[in-house]
């Protein structure tokens, strides 16, 4: 049985250990903040200026000055701070964040990342993303592994223009846990309850590396 | 000091004229100069080039200026909500720059702390890369990237002074105070003008060394692009 | 929020080994770590490189460890006020690397924010130029600097929380928020050790994730190197 | 009769225009905030940080975290405003300052100026001052003509290790203001009063430009 955007998050937030700074795209990703456990210190990084990322607003406390680079509405907690953009990705650049997730339209093998254009469709643009893989020490991907075409999203070498090179350590998707290799390779390392090592093979495009048995995920929090 | 207060967005943007390049404050709807922005709309300047991390929406922030088709240029990361800008770029009307977003940040401030250039790894090994000089330090490869050059910087400040010094509320900070510094002329429009003496020194975001003119601004909307809130329970 | 607190400056400095590479905050005597440099003098540490913009006096400050030949090398931009200094650099015991003020500052804002290298006019045409890389842009000519490089940063900051976050407190700051910003591990003394929450999210100068200990200082000295005062009319 | 060293900062003050950013090094540089005229807003900046500069403190109101960057005891005026030593040269460096007012032990006349080292001698550093000069729009030098040797100090070319290059607009001693022509040469001004064009002459190593009736300094305020 394929997880749910949600368990995706559940799965990812098990990577994130305590004193972690971590910046969360928009997407599942962002969903990751709902499973972090409690007995664990992290801080999260918004692009747009700011450590500390709360939880949403009650409603009718919202502040049109404070938002998440997904532009929503949020809250600080006690202890975060506000800085400007070109800070931002100055600790961004620096590696100060401990983990990027983000999500992606493909990943290659060599741990390509393509998740910002589709050519001949409308270009929303990069935003952070580019700067965010070219300099985040431990980015994990958490994306479909095949798309609404069946495609799969895993791929040798990636058919969309690149956002950033060699750079992704990690995969989750609903079908599976999978280390990018530093000499290439998808090394699968969960497999999502109920979900065959055959039929992760079937939906992964790019090299699948398979050693000894596969356990299944643990979503326990 | 010196005063650098004029009456108002149109005095502060009078001597913008076609062709003009600019700079413009906020992050999506947040932090964005609201004033300034409908006095560029009332002026009808055109040919500009818009250097600024979103475009606004349709019938707000940026947007405004692109109703009109004053912009023939923008310089953004991400420019996704908005369906005219969408048109006039299919249709060739509009020409875009999209970079990365701390490349926009930092070629700001690169403008703002007089440095020609400055290297990133951003956007190594993509499209973004391409006709770019390309570096190795202790290797890894960055892109050469260089200060922009703009005519213009309007940022939107929650309180300044007159002699031109300003802070910035919460993430409305975002690209303001890069911009500020990095403005031929800057123009600061603030929630609050309040005499000098009155900003506790320490805490001045952007000094006002980096402000040519400040209005108090009028009228905010602050529009909230995405709201999102949870339930008490 | 994640917790830096350590109890004092002695733990702080717990694995700073002899050859360190150290960046020292401050501005001739203003907003310098005393309780770091008092613990490094008890520790008896050396061979230390030490990037500061001055050396201290004879009896404060970063003299304090000249006088006991703990440091091999000091990159300073100004190192006037120090007899001691000045024997040992003629004696040959000391390495003195000169370079620009603002050369230094950029040196570790680069460190900072993830730049590799810089480019600045400072020194261009003169005996700092010597032997490095120069680049014309635009008509001028830049030297290319690079990043600095340090295994620890010490700085001294007025206030600040367990989460790490800084405030300064007028001139005090100078470079003690860039050298935070730029050490492999930044070590935060400050003035008040305070609860997360009490400090304005607007006002912190240097955001927490850049400082892996902080500790609450004691007895501090705050020297006055020139005491110039006007009398009363 | 030459100048005093109040008189020469009198006369650079002149040279100080309503609206000016203004840094002055130490020395002679210092005097001239004292003769900057009250019907004009002037902004000194300290290069440790500080915009807004005011007089030292009464006695009894030294703040040891309020320095300048010859490391006196000062005040700040309303409006000042306090910030980092990267973002201090930043603002130097992208000219935002309009005049920098500085001493010198030589220039030569094509704007070349040597003012941190005597090989031979205790060396301190140059502090900020290689920043200033590569890169402030309007540089004036503060400085005796001739040294204690007696020898010129305005030069052919540099012999002392220099500071800058070509970066010398103007040049106030106890006897002369002189302008640095950017084809070469120190165009003499004006003269202290009761100084000869022959004394100047006779007082200047370097190519000295004389077109005119020189008129005497006014230091009137």
């Amino acid at each position: 049985m394929s997880l749910s955007k949600e368990d995706i998050a559940k799965r990812i937030a098990k990577e994130i250990k305590d004193g972690y700074y971590v910046n969360l795209g928009i997407g599942i990703p962002t969903l990751v903040a709902n499973y972090i456990p409690e007995n664990i210190n992290v801080v999260l990084q918004s692009e747009n200026g700011l450590l500390g990322m709360g939880p949403f607003p009650f409603e009718g406390e919202e502040d049109a000055d404070l938002i998440n680079a997904g532009k929503q509405t949020i809250t600080t907690l006690p202890g975060s701070s506000i800085f400007d953009s070109a800070m931002s990705f100055g600790m961004i650049r620096a590696q100060k964040v401990d983990l990027t997730i983000l999500g992606a339209m493909e990943v290659s093998e060599n741990g390509d990342i393509a998740n910002w254009k589709i050519p001949g469709k409308m270009v929303k643009g990069m935003g952070g993303a580019m700067d965010l893989v070219a300099s985040a020490k431990n980015i994990i991907v958490a994306m479909q592994h095949v798309n609404k075409a069946g495609e799969s999203k895993l791929l040798s070498v990636c058919t969309l223009p690149l956002t950033g090179v060699k750079c992704i350590k990690k995969i989750v998707t609903e079908l599976a846990v999978l280390n990018v290799l530093p000499e290439g390779g998808f090394q699968l390392v969960e497999r999502a309850p109920g979900v065959s090592v055959e039929f992760i093979r079937q939906s992964t495009s790019g090299k699948l590396i398979v050693e000894g048995e596969i356990p299944e995920m643990n979503l326990e929090v | 000091m010196i005063n650098k207060v004029v009456s108002g967005a149109e005095e502060a943007i009078k001597d913008i004229s076609d062709g003009a390049t600019l700079m413009l404050g906020g992050f999506g709807l947040c932090g964005i100069p609201e004033n300034c922005i409908n006095a560029l709309v009332k002026k009808a300047v055109t040919n500009l080039t818009c250097i600024s991390n979103n475009a606004g929406v349709d019938d707000f922030g940026i947007g405004l200026m692109l109703k009109q088709r004053q912009v023939k240029k923008m310089i953004s990361s991400y420019v996704g909500e908005n369906a005219e800008f969408e048109r006039q770029l299919l249709s060739g009307e509009l020409e875009v720059d999209l970079i990365p977003q701390g490349t926009l940040a930092t070629r700001c401030l690169a403008a703002g702390y007089g440095m020609p250039a400055i290297f990133t790894p951003a956007g190594v090994g993509t499209e973004v890369a391409e006709g770019k000089e390309i570096r190795n330090f202790d290797g890894k490869d960055y892109l050469l990237e260089y200060a922009f050059d703009a005519d213009f910087a309007i940022v939107k400040a929650w309180k300044g002074d007159s002699a031109g010094n300003l802070i910035f509320r919460s993430t409305s900070r975002n690209f303001n105070p890069v911009m500020a510094m990095a403005g031929k002329v800057t123009i600061a429009e603030v929630e609050e003008l309040v005499p000098v003496g009155e900003l506790d020194p320490d805490h001045i975001h952007t000094p006002g060394i980096y402000v040519h003119r400040i209005f108090q601004g009028k009228d905010y909307e602050k529009r909230i692009e995405q709201r999102t809130v949870r339930v008490k329970s």
